[in-house]
């Protein structure tokens, strides 16, 4: 059997609140920190210790970061799973597990290395009460050891992951080395058929969860207020952003912050802060999931009607309800789009990438302040909470869109506007912000009825015209949010469009096809709501079309279907859905696609 | 009417759109007291933000000061809308007018919330018991065993905003009734220049749905039983304090903008500093069935939430752009951590 | 100018708040005493005193109660708005006005019939404070007089109206006598052009708001738990619901009551009360509006999840947000049916008639209990809180289906199956109510990941199961759903699509195309969703297809974009819109036809 | 454990499924002491019902009685569901389990009204002061200037939620720790007994986020400043009262259902009948920082929400077909009224 290098998976198993977020992200950043493209998973329960999680590193020379389903090794150290987890793996896959575990029992088709744990542990580090965090780091190092991993590496991610606390470093570093001390004196004839090779692919690189990039993005688009009330997957997103504006935001001689982040009761409340905040001219932006969209519908219509600019970053899990709060989902998808009763239309924006997340909340401030209008960023828990490799985030040193604001010294525009007059014929009327003096500005914002005036009313007539206008200002929103991505000739028959965290295995997916089915094919990233033209143009020219999303209902194409340019082009179209609440896996689309074209082609056969 | 006052405006420039409400609605009264108030206070209406939910009573900020920016917001949920205003621009001065169906029923959340964040503003409840706007449904300050127009009696328990927001460590708290014009335009007065939430409940009866006999917000009713615990007036900051006060009988309360309260006595002694008196006299007089009025407590030394959240004395929404966005070896001191 | 009997309308122009209401039921009942068929629209403003606001009598010998757009006979009440209600009327309109008010001035092209409003009511009505609510019945008693409106009439209506009481009918009748004397005194030669003549139209019909209808089926259907929060216009089906209540479903000897009417402190408390109620085993329900529909949003995912059932009324009244309180709409209808974040789909049921309002409080009952699952029933002002003809309503005898309960008596299900479990294959699972004894048949209900035992769970494939089983049981309630309601041969090649209360219109519009465009087509009412197979064939089976809403979006054209079968037949259906907030007319429908025809026809010849 | 109750049943049949708390959790404590409440209350597992909200405190109901059916909510808004519910079956013992987050800060406005509406049932809410499941932020609860195990300061006061309800006129409010067995059980009795709604604070300290030092809800913390205003007892209906009680220290009361709390004194005299004392007491401990516990205030007079609603004596879900529907003639009448 031959050494397969830099290309592989790593799948521990352990138990949540036992430490073992630690020990994976160090075994990842190390062998990033080897210039080896890597990423990891992390599925983990609604729960704060004691169920089973699990994270998959993925180490690729390749650069290929999207889950796989696959697993060459397994690191068992969860009782309760084991037994499924070894179930589950392909024919020939290496188990490294506690040496209690009866591996044979289950499986012979695997290769078992029992490995004594708690026998290491206890010689490794004195104190008992620091061996439940601390084992973990024994399977660092016998998969440091039998995959060669260098000691250079792993010290450089204990110094980041550890923040440079030694006496930490000191202790997981015992571990480490008696772990990879057992590997070494346990090591079979036959060389570890895994292992890593230093490369040049990371240099420069950073690694990132979207959150943490939203976050950031936030700090540097001039974001003033936050509001939210905690809910996973979100709160990292707010986490992250305290944390940045705490360090750069805050003057440093009187210690005063440029920014408020104030924990709301529910997010009722959140939205509303906000649109408070939006409305007095700061840009504010609140995070949330399925629930608190829900909560937050009434608001946002209010805001769409009246008007008033919002930035909502949904960080989608599993629905309906409360569901499963710590899987990812594309599920919020039609829901956000058309939030509240009545007659309503949201911006919204798809973040495919964590570059993405860091530029779209730029891109949602500018949005929602041109067009008076919330704007929700529907990323999920899988590119919020996990860690993708990135090039630099590029410093953002275009000025904010603030958008159509008159102040004391638009004199003629005061005087000849009002507040919702389409003066421009882009359905985009002129707003004044409190603290106006001129009162030829000054108005009354309402979710009821108001003319162009802005002047309340019942009339049927003003009503259509307002609302016809708030029409013709989201199709011109159609051109400004951002285009879609095309990967491949655009040329091909066979159309993919996709969004959101599909994007990485959805590049796999289209690479294998490629490569090893030898289909050509394009592949449309769309990247907003309302859709951009050429998302229109690449359905209208391709003979089939296949849309991947990762909820039940095909949530982003019955929006397409709303698409008055494309209600002949339906019957090209089809879903394929991914619902389990694992990050897509670029298996799944090549599966799906073979499903989907195998009759047509015995059919033509 | 006509005369200017310092900032040369004249009272009509206080006013706001006519109102649509019913004619001799309470609600119009405390309309009235606002404008007097802002008027008196020479405050500049760009200075000051409003604020309502939903409700007949919600509809009073478009009935003054139409030179102020208002925000009539959906039902209950004002208080977080003010919050996030306040918080953007500390400057404004921030007055929020509610119901007792906006606030103590589909509002109470955030109601005790933003007395809890300590929200400058003056909150403002016209209390009429029901529910004006959906025709006369009781609210949740309706009090037990009052009657219901079309003769059904009220079977819960009423819930006291001011000893509620008391409980809740408001630092402004008084019940005045709309009527009285003589104690709520201080009481407006001081409410605005309290640093923190200044909490006001209004009786304001509503003529149409709950001024029969059997209400107990009727305008009958609340003349037959309103005792206020004190004369309470106003001193602006201009005006030099009167020396002659008694002060066995007058208390004088030093408000942060320099203004005063001054509260003469009428039966009781009674200190609005303390609070414990505060609840103990509330107390009684609910289960006495008494209805009292003035300013029952006030900490003049409350933390607002601007303040708590140590947030620039500059408003956020004045910070430009380099202000706002850190430097470019800001991001790559990250992006380097990052690597 | 020949005279025209029992076909005009009326249009009086009052203040809110001053009483118009019960002078306007008065004119329409009597005229409805007298056997002629008769509708009334009342176009009330969000305010309670002061306001403008309307009232049409529309008087129609063939019994159409649609609102029509046109007027023949103006009464002008209300300074505020005369001038652009003359403005609006078509030529040779009549005006009856105030005296004081100048009508010449404004048009000379209608026939103006000044009154001496002030004076008559000061001499017939001695007290003063009772003037400003009796001078509106002094305008019914000049109009009875011109329109031959008989006293037997008039006072059978006032006896109806004002519940038998001696002194205020007493007050009302001198006032409208006074009108009528006027007019006697007054009349010229020529005879008043419109006049009312006895039929037997009305022989045993019924005269009812949806509204009363939907809060009398709840009664009669067993509902045992009502909770709501006032949001207009649903306040007045649980206020009838009450009356109904309180007078045949309390005990006579104790007093006590079979039902509760809890007055939430809000929609979302409302909405978690009725599944509570459910979920113990009572009928329950809730009505409101948009804006309550949007504060459900949460709750509404959670019953869908873990299988609640529970009964919404959504009066709809225009949106978004705020939007116009007291105008009618369709506007929540796409809304409604994904309620909630995540996959969710839901129930509706579109009642056209009163009739339908009354039978489908059971049918919601039977459908939220069969399917364990939340059912809308959208309704909206035109149809909830305006006065139709009715035949009265059939007693419901057939028993209630209380859907798949198992009880302490079900040993066999309750050993073999499980909460979730797809016993019969038709994705509805059988339940327990609390109280049950066999602990097998114990489970917790919860809007968290659970397998078919009911068991908390975060497994991709537990969740996949229930998800799907939930759309199998999605599919089963499509022809559980009421039946659409076809007009016409149904072998047309036009079709019309329309639901809910443009029904009235839409009736109207296909006899005049058929009568007098002698355009024949068919007419199709869709009464729920998921849509019943027939929908779909009518669809497949004509070639042009118009559907009819009252909203911007065409609500219910999307939905039905979402048909798998559908496909292909989108191309060749178009949406005709109305939603200035007025109840849909049928020359709306006409006009719309005419234009989306107009340029096939020409491109044709 | 394995002796039989009255009922037959062993208090193994009390139990639910495993806890997935983290271990040493306060609420698995709280579990422990609602199992042997309801055991030693010889109550039927198919007589209750539970509700909860969404934290980890909400999770506590899968873990006691798995023969009772239970309702996991939204995220505080489980009184509306506990509402509808009892409104619905009257017959059924009502037992609900929220937390801090879940009932002072997104479930303020619900927990108002179900007081308000005094809805029978014992409202437990298991206070940490953190939102546990979401790791450990603040809560309104949580005391000003306790710490975050982060360090971040707490700036905001705290909502004393037994104030809250005492001001709301809840008629049974107690306070307990998760670690006090002794004391919780009678107060979990007792509140089962009464007649409407029972509030009970209970700090049940987070091991993972908040049981720090500068935690003012650690178990350290509680345990050293832990006051127990009484020694409290419960004595079942079918136990006759020990009649050597000193009536000079122990007081006795009465509950609807026949049995009794025994309140016997420790250092002060505390009569939980007098709400204004009630009010004293707990205003000081509060400006003290000192944490009481016991019952502070019953009402064993209070009137159920059912039977202020007049509702029939039985469960509305118990009635026919017959029962519900009114007759056809009564059909007739309405259509002829309509004509
Ligand atoms: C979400 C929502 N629910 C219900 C309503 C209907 N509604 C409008 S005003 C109001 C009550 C107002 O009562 P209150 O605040 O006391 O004001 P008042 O009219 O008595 O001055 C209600 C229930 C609404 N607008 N929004
Ligand atoms: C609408 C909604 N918002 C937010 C959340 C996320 N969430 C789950 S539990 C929780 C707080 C729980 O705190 P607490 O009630 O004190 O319970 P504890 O975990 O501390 O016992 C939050 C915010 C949610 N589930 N639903
Ligand atoms: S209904 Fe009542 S509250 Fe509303 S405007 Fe009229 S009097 Fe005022
Ligand atoms: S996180 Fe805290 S509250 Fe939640 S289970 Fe663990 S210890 Fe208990
Ligand atoms: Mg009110
Ligand atoms: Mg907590």
């Amino acid at each position: 059997m031959s050494v397969k290098v830099n290309d592989f998976s790593i799948h521990v198993a352990t138990v949540n609140g036992s430490g073992s977020q630690s020990s994976n992200n160090v075994l990842m950043r190390a062998i990033f920190r080897m210039g080896i493209p890597v990423s990891g998973k992390n599925l983990f329960p609604s729960n704060i210790q004691g169920l089973p999680t699990w994270f998959t590193v993925r180490v690729s020379a390749d650069g290929w970061t999207a889950r796989r389903v696959e697993t060459e090794i397994l690191v068992c150290m969860n009782d309760q799973t084991y037994v499924d987890d070894v179930k589950a793996l392909p024919q020939g896959a290496i188990v490294i597990h506690h040496d209690h575990m009866n591996i044979a029992s289950i499986r012979n088709d695997v290769t078992s290395i029992p490995v004594p744990f708690s026998k290491i542990i206890a010689e490794a580090c004195p104190e008992p009460r620091l061996r439940k965090l601390a084992v973990n780091m024994v399977y660092v190092g016998v998969l440091a050891e039998y995959l060669k991993i260098t000691d250079e590496a792993i010290e450089l991610a204990m110094a980041q992951q550890f923040k440079g606390k030694a006496k930490v470093i000191d202790l997981n570093r015992a571990a480490i080395q008696a772990g990879r001390a057992f590997a070494k004196g346990s090591q079979s004839a036959a060389p570890f058929p895994y292992k890593v090779e230093s490369m040049n692919k990371t240099q420069g690189k950073i690694l990132i969860e979207g959150n943490a990039a939203a976050g950031l993005g936030s700090v540097f688009s001039g974001c003033g207020f936050v509001s939210w009330y905690p809910i996973t997957p979100s709160t990292s997103l707010v986490d992250y952003f305290s944390e940045y504006a705490e360090k750069y935001r805050v003057d440093q001689k009187t210690g005063q912050k440029n920014f408020a982040v104030v924990q709301a009761e529910d997010e009722l409340a959140a939205i509303g802060m906000v649109l408070g905040s939006s409305w007095m001219g700061a840009r504010a932006m609140t995070a949330t999931s399925g629930p608190g969209i829900s909560l937050m519908a009434e608001f946002a219509g209010f805001a769409y009607f009246a008007e008033v600019p919002a930035v909502v970053w949904d960080i989608q899990r599993i629905g309906p309800s409360t569901g499963l709060p710590t899987r990812t989902s594309q599920g919020d998808v039609s829901f956000a789009a058309t939030l509240s009763h009545g007659d309503t239309k949201h911006i919204c924006l798809y973040p495919g990438t964590v570059e993405e997340c860091f530029t779209m909340a730029g891109t949602a401030f500018d949005l929602a302040e041109h067009f008076q209008t919330p704007v929700f960023v529907l990323s999920d828990l899988d590119l919020g909470m996990n860690f993708y490799m990135s090039d630099p985030f590029k410093y953002p040193d275009q000025s904010l869109n603030r958008g159509k604001v008159l102040t004391d010294a638009d004199q003629e525009k005061l005087a000849s506007s009002g507040r919702y007059v389409d003066v421009d014929g882009d359905g985009v009327p002129y707003r004044t912000l409190p603290g106006l003096k001129d009162r030829r500005g000054v108005f009354f914002t309402r979710g009821s009825g108001h003319n162009a005036k802005a002047v309340y009313t019942e009339k049927g007539t003003d009503y259509v015209e307002q609302m016809n206008r708030l029409s013709r200002k989201f199709e011109t929103a159609r051109n400004h949010v951002p285009k879609p991505l095309l990967e491949g000739s655009g040329k091909n028959k066979i159309g993919f469009i996709a969004y959101g965290s599909s994007h990485e295995g959805m590049r796999e997916a289209i690479h294998i096809l490629q490569n090893d089915l030898k289909v050509s094919v394009d592949y449309l990233r769309v990247r907003g709501f309302p859709f951009h033209q050429e998302v229109l143009e690449f359905i209208q020219s391709h003979e089939r079309v296949f849309v991947v999303e990762q909820n039940r209902d095909g949530q982003l194409l019955s929006l397409l279907k709303n698409e008055p340019l494309l209600v002949r082009e339906l019957p090209k179209i089809e879903s394929i859905l991914h619902y389990e609440g694992f990050p897509l896996p670029a298996s799944f689309v090549i599966e799906n696609y073979k499903r989907l074209t195998s009759g047509q082609k015995s059919a033509a056969a | 009417m006509v005369t200017p006052n310092r900032v040369g405006l004249t009272k009509k420039d206080y006013f706001g759109s006519a109102s649509t409400l019913c004619t001799g609605c309470g609600h119009d009264s405390v309309t009235l007291h606002l404008i007097s108030s802002f008027y008196e206070m020479e405050v500049e209406p760009h200075q000051v933000a409003k604020f309502s939910g939903i409700g007949c009573s919600s509809k009073t900020p478009a009935y003054f000061l139409s030179g102020s920016h208002g925000f009539n917001a959906v039902h209950g949920r004002m208080p977080s809308v003010a919050t996030g205003a306040a918080m953007s621009n500390r400057s404004m001065m921030n007055i929020a007018v509610s119901g007792d169906g906006d606030t103590a029923s589909i509002g109470m959340g955030q109601f005790v919330h933003i007395i809890r964040r300590n929200v400058p503003l003056l909150y403002i409840i016209e209390n009429n018991g029901v529910y004006g706007l959906t025709k006369g449904q009781f609210s949740a300050t309706s009090d037990k065993g009052s009657l219901q127009k079309k003769g059904e009696i009220n079977t819960l328990e009423s819930i006291d905003l001011c000893l509620l927001a008391l409980e809740l460590g408001c630092g402004y708290v008084g019940r005045s009734f709309s009527g009285d014009a003589k104690q709520m335009v201080p009481l407006i007065k001081g409410g605005l220049s309290h640093k923190g939430t200044a909490v006001l409940d209004v009786i304001s009866p509503c003529i149409t749905f709950n001024n029969h006999e059997g209400s107990t917000k009727s305008y009958k009713f609340v003349k037959d039983h309103d005792q206020a615990i004190h004369e309470i007036g106003f001193v602006p900051s201009y005006t030099p304090l009167d020396v002659d006060y008694d002060h066995g009988t007058t208390k004088v309360i030093d408000l942060p903008n320099g203004s005063h309260l001054t509260l003469k006595k009428i039966d009781r002694d009674y200190d609005p500093t303390n609070r414990q008196a505060a609840f103990e006299v509330l107390h009684r007089a609910r289960s006495e069935g008494a209805l009292l009025t003035g300013l029952f407590y006030i900490n003049p030394d409350t933390v607002p939430f601007q303040d708590v959240m140590k947030l620039a004395e500059t408003p956020l929404v004045q910070l430009s752009l380099s202000e706002l966005r850190p430097s470019k070896s800001a991001l790559d001191e990250v992006m380097e951590s990052l690597k």
